[in-house]
């Protein structure tokens, strides 16, 4: 069961990690962006922070679709309506939930990457982030499949993901920015999907701490 | 670097509050969220055109809000899209009951973050619509990239439909036009030098003294290739024939149906240029090019068009759509039949364009 | 030295012919002599309105020729002064009957031509009048110097003086008014980079990163003193200051009397401003500073005047006195009565500046 | 006796004065003006050369008309005029003389101080051409009231105005373009009163060698 208090959490750890990682998301947008992913993101969590206290007590639902809309009037860019929807998604699939079972937080992640490939038409590939969220998802399935537990199976999802990360380094971008750069583009690894593992990896971390 | 700034954070808040002040008469700013509204907004029964995008590309959008152009602009930070929530007040605020078009510029992030504002703006019981500028010739393919940018067309088509709009337009009407002078107008652009993001304080890219970039964007990115410096002449006739010699062009926009209440997929295909067709020439500064280096490239695409049997039947020559302090310049042709030209002519008010009144 | 132009003695001839080749509605160009007409010119029973002065300063003066302002500029070379022969021409071609109106920026080379071409016009039976700007009030004193420079003011009188002529001012309510908006008017520069004169091929000063110079003229001449670089508000409120602060300025001209066809000297003293004038205000880019930067001057300067219970009445917000790419900025205030404020809204139409048409 | 053909030689040796020293003149205007003084009377001069031969069989005010208009239509800035006024002036003052003797001689130089003054009323020390042709003239004219004759009063008024031009060095300018300069104009040589020496000195040369 994840409790209400740990997606509370994890979002407090995502903002501290988006923090921590601001230089290197940013040096990665530098490459075959505009310098900003970083930027961006931390200054999306900053936001969601200050709104966090006045929702932390309502159901998961709304303080996921309360993040949702933090994100998309802070973060800008492409990744802004994309982690947006991605919350906005997850948190109206779960609406009125106080705690999540196995099922419910696969659902989550579920519904919101579905958000993020309806607004974004990423294809596998494209070097986008949903080139770590696809690989994530089909091996948290395969591990609930299996009868593995929620840990275990978000263990193998984190572990896809930073794969599908590093699988992003040598394509060439098809979707976004960096679709402009071509050839030029290859040999460097996607801030989308490098922002998109720490996320997911926080949320692992502070089921793991708890 | 050196601007006349103040904090680089409050760059594209004091600059609002200096348009508020000095055009009230066209024009109100709103804050957080950002936005810029025509002073009589909403108009009743008007069609309010929309547009918005990063800052940087002074005087659009903001400038070009008032009478026969824009309702409303929405600006982001510098070279930064805007957030739905500033194009979802916008629509509230200037919507006069016949509906909102959103003009947006090809740019991943301009394209979600105003899809989702259709969305919202939709969920109130706004009829939206949206159509989308992709102009660059500079972008060859869009199948293996997010397709062309969108350019200097954007301020043709902000000018033509605005006009539309005041003359009566209904909503599907003020669309139709847009996408029509969107498949109509291709654009390319050149840089001589790079600009300075405020935020970031140091020139975007480095461009030596004997070299220049052909095919860039409008947010300081490098573009298509480096080629060595050359005349006004050559850069002009290969500016010129980037766009008369581009062939057709063709990829899938998505569109607002307000009957469904989602978005479908079109295919367009953009005809390329041919002889007899008869153009809107816009010549445009970067920002830190002065006019008079516009009237030479201006020359030499006149002499081109010519030649190809192209009529210029109206001419844009300035800073309209620009990077900054960017110095280069980037030409746009628009094939302009005479609904076009019709709106072309209508009159304008606003602090970046005007004519007629 | 990076431009978009040709051979470097072609940069003027070449602008003329883009220019001539995007505006033939509203002018003509001329050749060897160069300048510019109005393409209705000559206006019988009108007064023309006649300036000119080195090139350089785009759009400014072929750009304001056209109804409503200029009805003829004589362009020298980049930042030298015309010759005799391009304004005495340029009289015979525009002069309407009614006389022509010389409005010459005080360099001592524009000063020398202009007058040496109003006896060439006089002689040849042209109603002459010559009545200098002489503005900038980075100049200090009269008495050692060759005088405060026409700068900033030069636009705003070509607009008021070619409506009133327009309107139907004779020759001699025309130079008066043309006196009395040079003696309200006052202007004050800066530059953030210098600017490179083609034939020159290097920035003709150099600038370091963290400084900026304060009280320059439009011909990339240093200025009054060199300032540590700073923020917009602090340019802006130094800048301000200097105008308004600035006590009367007093200097003897020259004035072409038809009498007894000779030049008569006048002493004119210019009144400070004071509270509870209202004024037409005008933020100029030296070129390269984009008009958002424009804006954050625009608001400093609207504050300060407040303060000082100076209304702005209107304004004027753009590159249309420039210094080539020159980085950096102008203010101009001039005192506006009702006359003036009647001519400035009344309708112009010209490449560099139109509305009310 | 001075004939028309040592005036068309005169005005020879000048245009090639003018041309040696482009750079040195350019250079003075560099330091206190606008870096042009050298292009600008070499261009005017070339004009005046192109110009010439359909005057040379003409009266010498004649020529010296023509060459007036020309140094006007051509060589701009304050310097045109000035120059151009004051060959005009001259022009005028020896209408249809088809040679000069010494007091013509004189009067075609004082007339065209005459109208350079007019044009641009520089007084003594305000750093102008003027500061050469004035001790020039006070010099020619003593030298003439002492019965010597042209070369001798003319080499006289080359070394006023030599001296002139040197004593322009220390003055701070108050006319043209160098008086913004204030006190920073100081320790220069003003490059008209270079250039009116020149062309005085060319006179001299010319009338020297035939
Ligand atoms: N169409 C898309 N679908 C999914 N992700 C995308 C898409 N376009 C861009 N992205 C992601 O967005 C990231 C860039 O985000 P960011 O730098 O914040 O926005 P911007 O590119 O507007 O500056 C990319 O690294 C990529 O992972
Ligand atoms: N009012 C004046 N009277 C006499 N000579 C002048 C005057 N103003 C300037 N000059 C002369 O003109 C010279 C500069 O000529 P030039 O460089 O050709 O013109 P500009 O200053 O317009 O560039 C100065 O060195 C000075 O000798
Ligand atoms: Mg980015
Ligand atoms: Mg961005
Ligand atoms: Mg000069
Ligand atoms: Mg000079």
């Amino acid at each position: 069961m994840v409790t209400r208090d740990q997606i509370v959490h994890w979002l407090e750890a995502t903002a501290v990690v988006m923090k921590e990682n601001k230089e290197y998301l940013t040096q990665l947008d530098a490459a075959i962006g505009d310098a900003d992913h970083g930027i961006n993101m931390d200054r999306g969590f900053k936001k969601v922070m200050e709104k966090l206290p006045s929702v932390a007590d309502k159901d998961i639902g709304n303080i996921l679709k309360t993040t949702g809309m933090t994100l998309i009037s802070s973060v800008g860019g492409a990744s802004g309506p994309l982690y947006g929807t991605f919350f906005m998604r997850s948190g109206m699939a779960l609406a009125s939930k106080e705690e999540l079972n196995d099922e419910d937080l696969f659902k989550m992640l579920k519904t919101g990457v579905e958000g993020i490939v309806q607004r974004g038409r990423a294809q596998l590939e494209d070097k986008t982030m949903f080139d770590a969220w696809s690989p994530a998802l089909d091996a948290m399935q395969a591990a609930l499949d299996n009868g593995q537990n929620t840990h275990d199976a978000l263990k193998a999802a984190v572990d896809a993901a930073e794969q599908g990360m590093k699988n992003t380094i040598p394509l060439i971008a098809r979707k976004g920015r960096a679709s402009y750069l071509g050839e030029r583009s290859r040999g460097h690894q996607d801030p989308g999907a490098t922002s998109s593992y720490l996320m997911l990896n926080a949320l692992l971390d502070t089921l793991e701490n708890e | 670097m050196k601007k006349l700034i103040n904090a680089v954070e409050d760059v594209v808040k004091e600059q609002l509050e200096g348009m508020a002040t000095a055009h009230p008469d066209m024009l109100k700013v709103h804050f957080e969220p950002n936005y810029v509204t025509r002073a009589d907004a909403p108009v009743q029964g008007k069609v309010a055109l929309i547009s918005g995008g990063g800052s940087g590309h002074e005087p659009m959008h903001g400038g070009f809000v008032g009478k026969g152009m824009l309702d409303a602009a929405c600006p982001g930070e510098v070279f930064t899209s805007p957030t739905p929530d500033q194009m979802y007040e916008a629509a509230k605020a200037v919507d006069g009951g016949a509906g909102v078009l959103f003009l947006v510029k090809n740019y991943t992030g301009d394209v979600l973050n105003f899809e989702t504002a259709a969305e919202l703006a939709y969920g109130d019981g706004i009829k939206v619509q949206s159509i989308l500028i992709d102009d660059d010739a500079a972008v060859k393919d869009s199948l293996y990239t997010a397709g062309r940018r969108g350019v200097g067309t954007t301020v043709l088509a902000e000018k033509i439909v605005g006009a539309a709009a005041e003359a009566g337009y209904d909503l599907e009407q003020c669309a139709d036009l847009a996408r029509k002078v969107n498949q109509n107008g291709r654009s390319i652009g050149i840089a001589l030098t790079s600009c300075t993001v405020p935020a970031a304080g140091k020139p975007t890219f480095d461009l030596g003294e004997d070299e220049y970039e052909f095919g860039i964007g409008i947010h300081g990115e490098p573009g298509r290739e480096r080629l060595p410096m050359a005349s006004a002449d050559e850069i002009g006739e290969k500016m010129a024939l980037a766009i008369l010699d581009d062939g057709p062009y063709t990829r899938t926009v998505r569109e607002w149906d307000n009957e469904s209440g989602d978005w479908v997929e079109k295919e367009l295909t953009d005809p390329p240029f041919k002889s007899g067709d008869q153009v809107i020439a816009f010549v445009n500064s970067m920002g830190g090019t002065p006019v008079s280096e516009l009237y030479a490239i201006y020359r030499k695409l006149a002499e081109i068009c010519e030649n190809k049997g192209v009529t210029i039947a109206r001419n844009l020559i300035g800073p309209y759509i620009t990077s900054l302090e960017m110095q280069g310049c980037s030409i746009t042709l628009l094939k302009a039949d005479d609904e076009i030209l019709k709106f072309w002519d209508a009159p304008v008010v606003t602090p970046g364009l005007r004519w007629g009144a």
